[in-house]
């Protein structure tokens, strides 16, 4: 069989985990982490090698694995990348790297597991950003829940449990909701077109009634909506951030929240037009309200995780009020913010980690002067509160900076308001700063602390690299993201391109059945691009008038 | 004068049924259980099914009120009579199944024609009524052993599991 | 009549039921001569050896139209399926028994031969066509089950639970017997697709005794599926007896009540649908919420899977009122549904149980939520057994548990039941909560001082095969679906 | 027969069979909640051979004697549950059954 490059950057992790699982004795610590680092860096540096030979021009979806699964159910293992998918790909497998290093004595009990689970972990969320089968989707979704319960209740501070609990309840009660959306979106797509299918790309061709499309915009904003999470949905975030460890806690901001926002744009506003267009104006309220009060909460907080925490809900406030602004700036604006607030926000957590490990508290009031004893680790701190906080030529920015003109474009009210989440952040970043990096030492062992080793730097520094790059040179990443994003605005606001002689790109269909089990390469996108340029032109607008 | 008959062994079924429950020796209750089951006997004489009166009688009246009486002996009277009466619920029980009763009468009542299936012609009914009435014995010998011989073999093992599941679980140890 | 009674068709259509009602008796005779009874352990091979046989026989079966037993028996697809579960299920009760019943002191083989009446009775439950066969087979099981729960009969728990079981069983079995003679008073027949013919004659749809019967059938088959508000024996009589025997009447017994309540309801009362559909849909909510809700606040482990496998009798609830009310290839859809779900039920409640009879403190049984503390670093493998079996119970995928949810879920969406599909979600939502609380226990608390596993080889095999089964059916899901979906069609 | 039609059967056989659910739900002795079963299961047998009877048909005769000889063989078993019972714990009162909780 045909392994593709794909498959085996999802599932080495897992298969990691497995080995560590049954093959490394738990003794062997050393050996244990070594070899998951190893895999994590060596999953990095194969998701890596996606970017080569991809097409960012191609409309089609890339590396495209397809294998009928369940045939019953018209179930199919069916995974493939746009250019969205695979930032998020390659965000995962960098953070995961990161929170595998970041371990390194972090973790002092039962390593083992330790490694096992977090591998595991990223495998299920590796898998929610390439599946395109809606089955499958679910079950990476939910699969990746249990893992991360693990992390929290065992490995997490004082109150693990509790929050390990809530996070699960919280999410779970979302997703078995959603799974009744998918259900009667497959049994919508059954009866419209004789079909059983969970083909993502096939439910993007559905017309469906608006008001069928209202309750399956429900159940999938359930779903959504709390692993984002937003307002009101979030008061699982801050309990699971704070007691989680810290790998966990770069995990659970970097990539877990984004695929909340992730289910929103692939799914809900290609296959959900007309229910994602009456529900704009509750959900941009809700991110606004989510901006605001996560930013104000923020800045009340004491301990130094938990504002961390809270500036998450914030700035995911961003992100949802971008992707549902529904046009393209404010659209690629929200998932640029997406990747921006995965690097800095997981370094921000980082940073909170390093220091409590050193003094095993997060009370912002135990800290002063700390850019006295630990410079290093003080300038890098700076730069990823700043990228957070939004400062030009740094990654926030940009983000915050599409999303807010691109809101401005629909509405000044939203963007007026919105705004405020910007000067919020500055002021909670900016304080916290101060409070804990300048002053006097005034306690002996805050003198007595050490700067970052080699090891902790190599966390942090390819963040910041990240974070400066991505604020200088934005543009690769928009360009990727350009033509998926143009696809669901055709799809979710048709006609929105005529006056702008743009020409969307059809949304992605089915590669056929021959090409279908090998992964696609570069050759033949540049075919179908062709094909579709010299033949098919008519035909597509054909097909849009006639709707 | 079946009619009186039918009312009269009604009578006695439920009479002694009540008695049987209401009563707070355990021996007397055994006794007018005789006398519902063999009501009910009566009340299988009536309805011209001889052979399964005397299958109630031999079985219930011979066999069952024996097994309790003995149960009963061999359990400690007076531990017997110690026992409460009643559940401290009893009320709301009994009004509870005298609504249901009041509820299934009512139905039987306004149903009473429903159960009049159309019967099958006036031949076949004669035959079927000569095999059926007067206690044949061999007919239902007959079916017994043919028609139904699947559920009468199952029915030997059920036999079987009581018996040994009675002896098993009675006796002090294995 | 002069014919012989019994043709050779009929003898190969009851070929498995045969071979058990051998076992049983050989075991019987050979227990009673076999004076000393040093080792027990064979009979359990013996039985165990039958069990394959006769499961070997129903496979090479072919389902077919006809009945046998002058119109008693069928051997459709249906009843082929049931056979194939409960025979299942009896095997992995009887090699999770033999360690259990040692250390227990009570390994007699009374013990086998009641399990496999009990077997019996159940493939007569499913098969049966007529109401005299389903009586017969229906008591011959409950029969057997009552001795079984009250088996340890030196242990007044086991009495009681046999006790409280036998009291209420027989008293739906009574109200059942009930309800059938109205049913042969208004129909004049016990043949189920008649009594459905009869009713549609005589127009008999919206009689008031037909309601009469209707009700007292339900509240019978509601007893007997342990749905609530009937369910009060079932926490008593799971928690009560022998764990390998809960094991096996949570799964087996239930699966039975089961086959009967499809049959009887979709064949016999098939004209009648709009009256008990409704009644159904509410047994099924009411059986969740108050299932889940009672298993919240269980310390015993016993109980809470009680009281778990009480909620998931009213999963395959929602499945049975997705048949009712449509036809053809839906109503096929949504008995598939059910069938699958209790068969992925079966793995995973086999294995938590098998779980518990592995665990033992101060020389007792497992029982308390406690003697699962720290199970992750007592025994690792016996902790992702647990687990794995525990978020399949909570429909976590890939394992089966799941794939059974999204069937019957998807089946109530599809027959229009959307509400009762979102309760069901509901409540796999707060099913969830106490699996994990288990979970907790095993991982995060310290192990008692004396508490220790006991292992066996067949145990063991037990656990395995049940691990097997519950991750192959979620995952490698294609034959069991198709041999599911073949299942759903039920004699007319 | 005189007046006395199939619905006067089932009428007595509702009563008798109401009768034999109070005592098993009222009474708390357990001897006579077996007993009360066996009135449960008479009832039944009533109506099976009244039908057989006004029908006219056999299966209820035949059903009839199925289930007496099921009710006695299930009775024995109660009974034989009960002695076990009240070997060990000398108790047959139905409330004092307090070993299982929850």
């Amino acid at each position: 069989m045909n392994v593709s490059l794909l498959t085996v950057v999802i599932f080495l992790p897992a298969l990691g985990a497995l080995g560590i699982a049954l093959l490394v004795p738990k003794t062997n610590e050393n050996a244990i982490k070594w070899i998951a680092n190893a895999i994590a860096l060596v999953d990095f540096a194969l998701s890596l090698t996606l970017l080569r030979g991809f097409d960012s021009a191609s409309t089609q979806l890339q590396h495209v694995t397809k294998v009928s699964w369940i045939p019953q159910l018209g179930v199919e293992y069916f995974i493939g990348i746009d250019g969205i998918s695979l930032l998020l790909v390659i965000l995962t497998t960098g953070l995961g790297f990161i929170a595998v290093l970041s371990s390194w004595t972090y973790i002092q009990k039962r390593n083992k597991e330790y490694y096992a689970t977090l591998l595991l972990l990223q495998t299920g969320i590796l898998g929610v950003f390439v599946s395109f089968d809606f089955f499958l989707f679910y079950v990476f979704w939910e699969v990746m829940l249990v893992p991360m319960y693990f992390l929290i209740g065992v490995w997490g501070s004082k109150n693990r449990l509790y929050a390990a609990i809530k996070f699960f309840l919280y999410t779970l009660f979302g997703s078995v909701l959603m799974l009744l959306g998918i259900i009667a979106l497959y049994l919508a797509n059954f009866a419209e077109t004789g079909v059983y299918t969970f083909n993502i790309l096939e439910f993007y061709r559905l017309t469906l009634s608006p008001d069928l499309q209202w309750w399956i915009f429900l159940a999938f904003f359930l779903g959504f909506a709390i692993k984002v999470p937003m307002f009101p949905f979030h008061t699982w975030l801050p309990d699971a951030h704070v007691q989680a460890p810290t790998a966990a806690s770069v995990i659970l901001a970097g990539v877990l929240l984004k695929m909340g926002a992730y289910g929103f744009l692939r799914l809900s506003l290609p296959i959900l037009p007309d229910a994602t267009r009456q529900f704009v104006p509750m959900i941009a309220v809700l991110s606004i309200i989510a901006i605001i009060y996560g930013g104000l909460v923020a800045l009340m907080q004491k301990d130094w995780k938990s504002l961390v925490a809270y500036s998450s809900v914030s700035h995911m406030g961003f992100i949802t009020l971008g992707i549902f602004m529904l046009n393209p700036i404010a659209l690629q604006g929200g998932i640029f913010q997406m990747l921006a607030h995965g690097v800095a926000t997981g370094g921000l957590f980082l940073i909170v980690g390093l220091i409590y490990e050193r003094m095993h508290t997060r009370e912002i009031a135990r800290f002063s002067g700390l850019a006295q004893v630990m410079p290093v680790y003080a300038t890098l701190f700076a730069i990823l509160a700043f990228a957070s906080l939004g400062m030009p030529t740094l990654n926030g920015f940009i983000g915050e900076f599409l999303v807010l003109v691109g809101t401005f474009q629909e509405s000044r009210q939203y963007a007026f308001f919105a705004v405020w989440g910007v000067v919020l952040a500055a002021a909670y970043l900016l304080w916290l700063f101060q409070r804990v990096m300048l002053g006097e030492v005034e306690d002996d062992e805050i003198a007595g602390l050490k700067d970052l080793n080699l090891r902790e730097a190599m966390t942090l520094i390819p963040l910041v690299v990240m974070a400066i790059f991505m604020g200088v040179y934005p543009k690769p990443f928009l360009e990727m993201i350009e033509q998926p994003v143009n696809a669901i605005i055709a799809r979710v606001r048709p006609g929105y391109f005529d006056g702008t002689g743009v020409t969307p790109p059809p949304l992605p269909s089915t590669p056929d059945a021959t090409t279908a089990a090998l992964p696609v390469d570069a050759n033949d996108q540049l075919e179908d691009l062709l094909q579709q340029q010299l033949g098919e032109p008519d035909n597509e607008t054909d097909e849009s008038s006639e709707k | 004068m079946s009619s009186a008959a039918f009312y009269l062994i009604s009578a006695i079924i439920l009479g002694g049924a009540l008695a049987m429950i209401t009563s707070r020796s355990l021996v007397r209750s055994v006794i007018w259980m005789v006398v519902s089951f063999v009501g009910v006997g009566a009340l299988f004489l009536l309805l011209e099914a001889e052979f399964i009166a005397a299958v109630q009688i031999l079985v219930y009246a011979g066999g069952i009120v024996v097994l309790f009486l003995f149960v009963v002996m061999l359990v400690n009277l007076d531990e017997l009579q110690r026992v409460e009466y009643l559940h401290r619920q009893w009320l709301p029980a009994v009004l509870l199944i005298c609504l249901l009763l009041a509820e299934l009468g009512f139905m039987m009542w306004a149903g009473a024609g429903d159960t009049v299936v159309p019967l099958p012609d006036q031949d076949q009914l004669d035959a079927v009524l000569r095999s059926v009435r007067g206690g044949n014995v061999e007919t239902i010998g007959m079916t017994l052993y043919t028609d139904y011989i699947l559920p009468f073999e199952v029915v030997s093992v059920l036999l079987l599991v009581a018996m040994i599941g009675a002896i098993y679980l009675a006796k002090e140890r294995v | 009549m002069g014919s012989l009674p019994v043709t050779v068709e009929d003898l190969w259509a009851i070929a498995p039921e045969l071979i058990v009602t051998a076992a049983a008796s050989i075991v019987l005779l050979w227990g009673a001569f076999d004076a000393p009874r040093k080792r027990p352990q064979q009979f359990a091979w013996f039985t165990l050896a039958s069990i394959v046989a006769a499961l070997v026989t129903v496979l090479r079966q072919t389902p077919t139209d006809q009945t046998y037993f002058s119109g008693l028996l069928g051997m459709d697809a249906f009843s082929m399926f049931f056979s194939v579960l409960f025979l299942i299920s009896a095997g992995f009760a009887v090699a999770a028994s033999i360690r259990f019943l040692d250390d227990h002191g009570a390994h007699h083989p009374e013990y086998y031969f009641f399990l496999l009446t009990a077997l019996l009775g159940m493939m007569f439950m499913a098969r049966a066509v007529d109401f005299v066969s389903l009586f017969v087979g229906l008591e011959l099981q409950a029969l057997s089950v009552y001795v079984l729960v009250g088996y340890l009969k030196n242990d007044p728990k086991s009495n009681e639970a046999g006790l409280k079981y036998f009291i209420l069983g027989a008293m739906s079995s009574a109200i059942f017997l009930y309800a059938i003679s109205l049913f042969y008073a208004l129909t004049g027949t016990t043949n189920l697709a008649a009594i459905a013919q009869a009713i549609v004659a005589g127009e008999l749809e919206t009689s008031k005794l037909t309601t009469a019967a209707l009700v007292l059938m339900a509240s019978a088959l509601g007893f007997k599926i342990a749905a609530v508000p009937f369910h009060v024996w079932a926490p008593d009589a799971y928690s009560g007896g022998p764990t390998t025997v809960s094991l096996f009447i949570t799964v087996a017994s239930k699966a039975a009540a089961f086959a009967v309540l499809i049959r009887i309801f979709i064949v016999a009362l098939e004209p009648l649908q709009e009256s008990w559909v409704l009644l159904l849909a509410a047994l099924a909510v009411l059986t969740m919420f108050v299932g889940n809700i009672a298993a919240l606040t269980q310390e015993n482990l016993k109980r809470m899977l009680a009281y778990s496998s009480i909620a998931h009798a009213g999963n395959v609830l929602i499945g049975v009122v997705a048949a009712a009310t449509t036809d053809g290839d839906a109503r096929s859809f949504a008995i598939a549904a059910s069938l699958f779900y209790l068969f992925a039920y079966t793995f995973m409640n086999i294995g938590a149980w098998a779980t518990v009879i592995l665990l033992r403190r101060n020389g007792l049984a497992g029982e308390n939520l406690e003697d699962f503390a720290g199970l992750a670093s007592r025994s690792y493998p016996a902790f992702f057994c647990m687990l794995v079996f525990l978020l399949s119970l909570g429909g976590i995928p890939p394992m089966a548990g799941f794939l059974g949810k999204w069937y019957v879920f998807a089946a109530a969406i599809n027959s229009g039941w959307t509400w009762l599909a979102v309760v069901g979600a509901i409540n796999a939502a707060i099913s969830i909560f106490y699996y994990l609380r288990i979970v907790v226990v095993m991982v995060v608390q310290d192990p008692a001082e004396d508490a220790t596993l006991v292992r066996s080889a067949p145990l063991t095999l037990t656990l395995v095969a049940a691990l097997v089964m519950t991750v192959a059916v979620g995952i490698w899901a294609s034959p069991f679906l198709d041999w599911a979906a073949s299942a759903s069609q039920l004699l007319p | 027969m005189d007046g006395v039609g199939l619905n006067h059967y089932l009428l007595l056989s509702a009563t008798l069979f109401a009768i034999g659910a109070i005592g098993v739900l009222v009474r708390r002795n357990v001897i006579l909640v077996l007993m009360s079963l066996e009135l449960m299961f008479n009832a039944a047998n009533i109506n099976l051979v009244a039908v057989s009877y006004f029908r006219p048909d056999l299966t209820g005769q035949i059903f009839s004697i199925f289930t007496i000889t099921v009710a006695a063989a299930e009775i024995t078993v109660g009974l034989g549950l009960v002695i076990a019972l009240f070997r060990n714990k000398e108790a047959i009162n139905v409330d004092e059954f307090n070993l299982l909780k929850g």
